[in-house]
Formats: C-alpha cells, structure tokens, sequence
C-alpha cells in the first residue's frame, strides 16, 4: 500500500468500527468529554475569578495618613514619587482642605468647633490604588516603603479581606490544578481502557489479520484513528457543554454580581482549540498505551 | 521449499507438539499430513507459517529460518502462504467479501482487481453470491469455504490446509480437492492436514503420519531429509 | 417426543435456513440428519434447543412448543438436551474440567458428585488428563471431544450432536459413535447432524436428508408425519 | 441451586473474573476511584469552607451609629431588644463615653477641642456580630430591623467583602453539586462501559453458558457482583486518596489560613461510609445498566 492508500484505510476502517460499535464509541466520547467539559470548568472559572480578582484588586487601596503638620508639598512629593513605583497605579493626595471637607461630611455637627479652633488637626493622607502588578507576596516590600516616608502616622490597609479572597482563589486554583491534571489521566486512562476492551473484543479477528500477513501498521492504526476521531468528538462535545454552562450561569437566576464572578467572559478561541486538541491527543494516547500485550506483542498462540 | 531441522515444540503446560521432526518439502509438492487427534498436525502448520516458533531446531521456508525471523518481517511471508484455519477463522466484522479481500487489499490491489480476483476466489467454492453476508450468517461448511477462498485468493506460492474439508460432504469436498490440485498444478506447495482417509486414497500425494508428535510414516520414506525431485502431478 | 409442524426458518437476510419441515421423532430414536453444506441442519437442531425460533410453524419437544416457550423456561428445557455444536462452543476462560462441570454445577450437584460425573465423561473421550487445561491449549479433535464430554455428561434425554466427528479421525469416530449409541441405548434421544456417508452406513440408524431446507428423504418414510413405533435398536 | 450456593458460586465467578481480568478490573477501580475522588474532593473542600465561612461571618460585624443626642439609656434598651433576636450572636453598647475614647485614640490632636466645647458630638453606636443563623438571605430583613430603631443615623455594614466571599462559595458549592453529578454520571458510565465491554468480551461464552442451560440470573449475578466489587474498591481507593489529599493541603507547605480554609477537618466516617457505598451502587448499577442487549436479550443468534 502507498501511504495514501494507507492512510485512506485506516479512516476508512476506524469510521467503520465507529459505526459498528456505536453505543461503544459514544461511551468513549461521552467519557472523555466529561473529563475535558470538567477541566475546562475549572478552567472558565478560574479565568474569570482571575479577572474578577484583579479588578478587585484594582478597587483596593492603601491610604498612608500623615501628620497633620504635614505640608501640602511634602505630600504632593511623596505622591509623585509613589508614581514612580511599578506596584502603584493611582495616587490620590487628600490634603488638609481635602481632609476637612471629608471630616464634614461624616461629622457634620462638629463643623463648627473645627471651624472655632486654629488648629488644622485633621491628618492629610495619601490614597494609593495598586495595580496588578502588585501581587500577595509584595505585601511587606509595599508596607515597608511606606513606612519609610517621612511624617507617616499610620497605614490603613483595605485589603484584609482581599487577601483572604486572594488566597481562596489561589487554593481553589491549586486544588483545581491537581483535580484536572487527575481529570486528565481519568480520561486517558478511560479511552485506554475503552480502546483495550475493544481490542479484546477483536483478538480473534486480529489474531486472524495478523496470520494472514497484516503488519503491526495496518492492525493498530485504524485503533490509534479510532482514539484520536474519539477524543476529537470528546474535545468537541465537550466545548459545547462549557457554552451550555456559561449560558446557565449567565442569564438572571444568578446575581449579578456572581455572574461577574464565575461567568464574565467565556473562553478565548485559543483555550476551545487547545482542548479540543487535548481530547484528540487524550484518545491517541489511549489507544496507543492501551493495545493489550495479550492482542499485541505477545507470541501469537495456536487457536 | 519447507524444511524441518529435528524440530521440537514444546507448550508451556508440558504437551509435546512436535517431537523431533526432521523433513524436507520441495517446491510443487503436494503432502497429506494425517494422525490422529493431538499427534501434531496442526502444529506442524503453525509452525510453517509462524504462529508458533520451534522449542528446539529450525524451520526453514524458502531457505529462510522462519523461528529466528524478526517479528516485522513474519507479515511478509505470510503473505506468500495461503492458510486454512482448522476453525475458519474469519473476522467477524467483516464480510465474506471484506474477509476474502483482506490480503489483496493490504497488498494494495486497486479495487477492480480486488473484486474480480475476490468474485473469482468466491465463485470457486460456490458462495459468489453471498458476499455480504457476515460470517454469523453462514453454516458451517460455508465459513470454511470462505476461508479456502482467502487462502487461494492471492494465489500464494505456499498452501497450508488444516483439516479444510470437515464440514463439508464429499461432493463438496472433492470439489475443494479440486481446487488444491488446480493450485499445486499451478506450482504452489499445497500442504493438507486431514483425516479423511478418503481423500488421501484418492489423490496419489506424499502422506506423512504423525504420531504422538513424532513422525511415523513418510510414503516416500527414503527420501524424507535428503534432496528430492518434484513429485510427479496427478 | 420432538415434532415439527410445517416448520419455516428465514433469516433477516433473506436466507431460508428451513422450509416448511413437518417430521417427528419419538423416544428413544437414533436419527441421523444429512445433506449437503447449507441445507438446513444446523438450523433444525438450533429450533430444537430453542436458540432459533421458527419464523412460522411449531416446533414440540416433549409435548410442549419451543417457539412460545417464555424466554424464562427455555434454560429448563436445555438443561434436558445435550449439544455437540458444529464449531465445539468451548467456554474459553474455563478450564476443560469446569466446561464439562458446569451444568452439574448450576443443576447443585455436591462438588464430590460434579467431580465423578466429570472425570467419567472425560474418561470417555480419553481426555480425562487434560481436566486442567484451557480449550485454547487442545488441539481441534480434542476441543470437540470436550464438547461432546459436556454434551453427555448429565445423561440428557435428548442428544443433538452437529458434526461431532468432522475433526476426528475413523477410529475416534467410531468410539464417538459408541458413546453415543450407549447413550441412546440408556433411553436417550439422539439425533446427529453429519456429512459422514460411512458413519450413516455403519449404524442402522433412520436418515433424514435435507437439500435446501427442505425435508427431501427419510429413511422411514411413510411414517414421516404420523405417530410412529420406537425403531429397532442396532 | 440453593440461594446459598448461587451466592458462593456468583461470588467466586466474580472474584475469578476479577482476578482473571485484573488489568481490566484495575481500570474500573481506578475510574470509579477518581470519580468518587473528585467528588469527594469537593465535598471535602466545600465542608470545610463552609465551616470557615461560618466563622468569618462570627467575625463579622454591623455597626449602627445613632444621633449624638442619644440617651444610653436608649441604647442600652435596644441593645437588650436585639438580643432577643436569633440572629444576633452579641451586641456590644458603644456609649458616649466610649465613642469619645475611641475618637481621642483616633484624633489625639482634637481631643482638646472636644474638652473644650461642651456638646457631645460623637455619635454612640451599637457594634452587632451576627450568628451562623444569618445567613445571607436575611440581609435585608436584618437592615429593615435595624432601620426601625430610632434615633439611627447610619448603619455600616462590614460586610461587603464578607458577601463577596459568600458568593463565592455559593457558587463554588452550586457548580461544584453539578459537576459532582456529573462526574457520578461519569463513573457510573464508566463502569457501565467497562463491564459492557467485558461482557461483549465474553459474549460468546454467555451464548455457550445459555445454550447450555444457564438460566439470565445465573448468567448476571457474577457480572452485577464484579461491578458491586470493583465498585467498592474503588470508594476505598477514593477515600485513601483523600486521605492524601488532606495531607497534603494541611503542612507547612500550605500557609496557616488556607489550611484553615480548606483542609481544617478531614470528612466524618459517615461521609467516608457513604463514598463507598456510593461507589458499590454505582458499580452496580453500571452492571445493571450494561449488559449490553446485543448479549443479553436479543434473540440468540445462530452460532
Ligand atoms: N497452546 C497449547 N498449549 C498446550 N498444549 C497444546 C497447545 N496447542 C496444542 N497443544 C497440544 O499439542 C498436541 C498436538 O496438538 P495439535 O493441535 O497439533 O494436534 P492435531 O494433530 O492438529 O490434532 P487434531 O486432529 O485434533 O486437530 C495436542 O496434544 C494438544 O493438546
Ligand atoms: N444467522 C443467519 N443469517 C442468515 N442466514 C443464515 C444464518 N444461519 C444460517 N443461515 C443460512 O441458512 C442456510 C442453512 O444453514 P445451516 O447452518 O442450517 O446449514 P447446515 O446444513 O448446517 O450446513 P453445514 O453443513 O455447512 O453446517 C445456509 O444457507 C446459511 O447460509
Ligand atoms: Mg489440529
Ligand atoms: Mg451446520
């Protein structure tokens, strides 16, 4: 046979054995597809609590209170040199004017007394918005700068819970790494065991092919077409169901702002063909580690 | 074309297959090879075709040592030999048609050579017309016609024949002599297992009798491992 | 005790396993059923057992129609009929002594009960040391000998054997045949599908003849279709 | 066959198919194991957040500030009032005296100016940390109670970050109840097509067993045992990997508040019991619902 014959054959005879063992090859494609629907799960929520997070993160401050002696310039230095840090986004200087109006507004009835006195007691302060640069583990480098300013009273740091939440997102992250990675195997391990079943079920017919002159080629790799057509279908079902749970998650039953949460955005084109991919090279992989040694390899036996 | 060097085949459970045979089959003879059940016929094909290795001596095909033959290159001298299964063997997925085009289609036949040499293979043994049916839907006799027809399809230079004739009736059977008389005439190597006493007084062939393994008669004894000349056809 | 009313067998690929057979075989007879490769044979014997039923007609086994048997009685009544199938049927992940052992087994024997049986119907087919090995390590006549071990083993009252001896050789045959003949000369049924014209010379047994399914000979003719005297044994 | 006979021979078959088939029977284990893994993994996960979660939210606090002008006496009446409520866990009385300590800890600067003046400008306020019972649902029906309270200015409701997290779980937990479905679907699936497989494996044999004369009970039970063992097997192959799991989130390697987060408790031996149970049912039910009919039920065909 020339290669193109060959390769025409084996398609021929892998879409062959897929329509005479369908219930079979739906249970291979079923299988692998839950395993990819499941890691891409994970995958569309991770992606999206990754970029809610970040805009999280850009709605957390540090508001560095100083002196009230502090002069207006001091701060608008300091400000201008926060600037410069990668890790700060915005700087906002709340001067002393800035400081008593907001004091007014919280504390009306105390207006006039401040207005009585001479003193300008209230402390100005910077407000420092981050940006995504700023990761968890720049807690202390970030603190430890600006304690360094000069004039500093004390730091209030917003971003207790956004640690908290960080560190959720981040174990869910890890945990989902391990469970998918597992998913992965499953479903290797699944279509290797569908696949070697199959071969089972057709020992005797290879045992046949074989005594009559077929080589290794042509019996196994209609098998490896079969694995690979599988996990592409699997790859396949499985990008329709995550567009069937991003709609679920998407429309009114869910609160708006979990919807922002877990559902934002669906995956970008990239990640679908990635996994449509994995589930081809899942069932490849299946059907190239699963031949039984018992079909293939062992010395043939007299039937 | 076939030699057997003190071949010994042993299984793993203990039983002798084989039991230090030694004989020499030229190209263009025709052989009966009879015994009773479990005397080794069947083994001695296997090991012709190489299903099985020898425990102990050398077969040689062709010149070429069949047991220290590497894995990738058995394919291709099993396609120079059609075989006979004792039971049919034909794949069940496939058609009659399909199961008696295997071998000319990994040949790479074009498929209007395919069908004419299939159709042709088909009409020998009776059954042109039933060639989509699957192997479950034949009788017996039928499945081992089939497999006759696959085994003389590729017209090969070596046939091994085990038992092929038992589930059919003498008309029938004769009918399959025929086929295998048509083939050695061509100059194939026709070897046939049987125990049909029958057909072995029917056609002046070579017999060999095994026995417990061992072989016990050879009709032309003298000349069992020594060069001889093509036997003289029908 | 086995009749046939008109009955027809077609299969869904259109094929006519069996047309329009009316016979009936009392107690006790020893019936050989011949014809040529594909002429319905099998078929008659897979309506008896009821792995086929008939596509019209009545088939009645010991008074009673195999065709409307609910599918849940059917096992009952095989336990009653012992099977030689055509390709020996071999249970291929039990070893020889739980094939022959595994009627014994459902039916509840004590294992000291099984044990006996079993070696006695091994014994008869000379196999009873190879109790320990798997079907895939016997040769072709050893397999089918197991078969026919199963078949006898729970001395059944209706024997239906398909080409017992198509891989034996004359002097298994001939034993084969004893068995088979003492089995019936016990009371048993016995009705043996085969190509075999000399074994059908041997034993002066009555001879249906099939030709493309149609019931063309019985060596009993006239009384065919009415009730008859139990035959005369050999 | 007695009962008791049937059930030793059915078992001994299974255990012989078993350890016949042990590559065969070690992927069911395996795929079922991982299934029930995943699954157990979330619950796993979900048990303990939700724990955490319930101590965050004991964390948590509404603060509500009232008029200046307010009387402790008031305060103290609608503090005792709220405590009546199922909701509240513990209300603290934050009196002019206090509030004016907690400003002068504050503002020190100002401090003299409030000595000064004789108006007792600070608000006072009642600090409420709610209990487990007040779950997320019954925000707005506690604000509505707090609103009528008179003499309120303004309620803060430290809870925002609390809800978001909330959220989180909330749909962790809803996703997480889906995919837990469908991953038992998956397992059940899988050990259906495991099983099918093998029984198409050994459909000829079923066809020798049933011409024989073995009647359909005779025929499943072994296969129905095999999927009830390999089903339980792999419930104690789920729950040693969680066992793993587990010690896995908990060292030093995982920071103190995640371990909290997500690995604080081990599941109940009650949990663990119904894993493995849930793995026997569902290698059960994928015996019941395989046997495929081509085998089982379909007029037996002529060999
Ligand atoms: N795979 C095997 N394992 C163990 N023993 C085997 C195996 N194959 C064959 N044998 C034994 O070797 C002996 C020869 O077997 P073989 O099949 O060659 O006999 P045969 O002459 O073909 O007999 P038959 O006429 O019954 O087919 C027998 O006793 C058989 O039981
Ligand atoms: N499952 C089936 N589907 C279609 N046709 C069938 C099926 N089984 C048997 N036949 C056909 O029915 C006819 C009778 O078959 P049967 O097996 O009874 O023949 P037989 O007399 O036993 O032949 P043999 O001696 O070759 O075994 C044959 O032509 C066969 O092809
Ligand atoms: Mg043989
Ligand atoms: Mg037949």
């Amino acid at each position: 046979m020339t290669w193109g014959q060959a390769l025409a054959y084996f398609l021929r005879e892998a879409v062959k054995s897929l329509r005479r063992g369908w219930r079979v090859s739906l249970l291979a494609v079923f299988t692998i597809a839950v395993s990819l629907f499941l890691g891409g799960a994970f995958a569309l929520l991770g992606y999206n609590l990754g970029r809610q997070l970040e805009s999280w993160k850009g709605q957390a401050r540090i508001v560095v209170y100083f002196e009230p002696a502090t002069s207006d310039e001091l701060l608008e230095r300091e400000g201008r040199a926060l600037r410069e840090h990668f890790w700060v986004n915005h700087v906002s200087v709340v001067g002393r004017e800035e400081a008593r109006r907001r004091f007014e507004s919280v504390f009306p009835d105390l207006t006039d007394i401040l207005d009585d006195s001479d003193a300008e007691p209230l402390p100005p302060s910077l407000e420092i918005s981050l940006t995504a640069g700023a990761r968890s583990g720049r807690e202390q480098v970030i603190r430890d700068r600006l304690e360094r300013i000069e004039g500093v009273r004390w730091i209030d740091d917003d971003r207790a819970w956004l640690s908290r939440l960080e560190s959720l997102v981040r174990v869910g992250r890890s945990v989902g790494m391990v469970l998918g990675a597992l998913l992965l195997a499953a479903a290797v391990f699944t279509i290797a065991s569908v696949i070697r079943l199959t071969a089972y079920r057709y020992r005797e017919e290879i045992a046949v092919m074989r005594q009559v002159g077929a080589t290794e080629l042509i019996i196994r790799c209609p098998f490896y077409v079969e694995g690979l057509l599988q996990g592409l279908a699997g790859g396949i079902v499985a990008t329709f169901g995550l567009r069937l749970l991003y709609a679920w998650l998407s429309p009114d039953a869910v609160e708006d702002g979990l919807r922002q949460a877990v559902a934002a955005n669906f995956l970008p084109w990239s990640s679908l063909t990635l996994l449509v991919l994995l589930g081809g090279v899942a069932g490849t992989a299946g059907a190239v580690l699963s031949l039984p040694r018992e079909v293939f390899g062992a010395e043939p036996e007299l039937d | 074309m076939i030699q057997f060097l003190r071949v010994t085949r042993r299984f793993a459970s203990g039983q002798v297959g084989l039991d230090e045979v030694s004989l020499e089959i030229d190209a263009g003879e025709f052989i009966f090879i009879t015994g009773e059940s479990g005397a080794g016929k069947s083994t001695l094909l296997a090991l012709v075709y190489g299903a099985l290795s020898p425990t102990t001596g050398n077969v040689l095909v062709n010149g070429r040592n069949v047991g220290s033959l590497p894995r990738s290159k058995i394919p291709y001298l099993r396609r120079t030999i059609g075989v006979v299964f004792q039971n049919s063997g034909l794949i069940r997925r496939k058609t009659v048609y399909e199961n008696v085009a295997y071998l000319p289609q990994i040949l790479g036949l074009s498929a209007a050579e395919q069908r004419e040499k299939v159709y042709a293979a088909l009409d020998q043994v009776g059954l042109a017309d039933r060639g989509d049916a699957f192997p479950m839907q034949l009788s017996g006799g039928e499945q081992q016609r089939v497999a006759i027809a696959r085994a003389l399809v590729n017209e090969p230079a070596i046939v091994l024949a085990d038992e092929p004739t038992g589930n059919l009736d003498p008309e029938l059977s004769e009918r399959i002599f025929e086929l295998f008389t048509a083939a050695n005439e061509r100059g194939a190597t026709v070897v046939v297992a049987t125990h049909d006493p029958h057909a072995i007084e029917r056609l002046p062939a070579r017999v060999l009798r095994l026995h417990q393994g061992q072989l016990i008669a050879d009709s032309e004894r003298q000349s069992a491992t020594s060069p001889r000349a093509v036997v003289a056809e029908p």
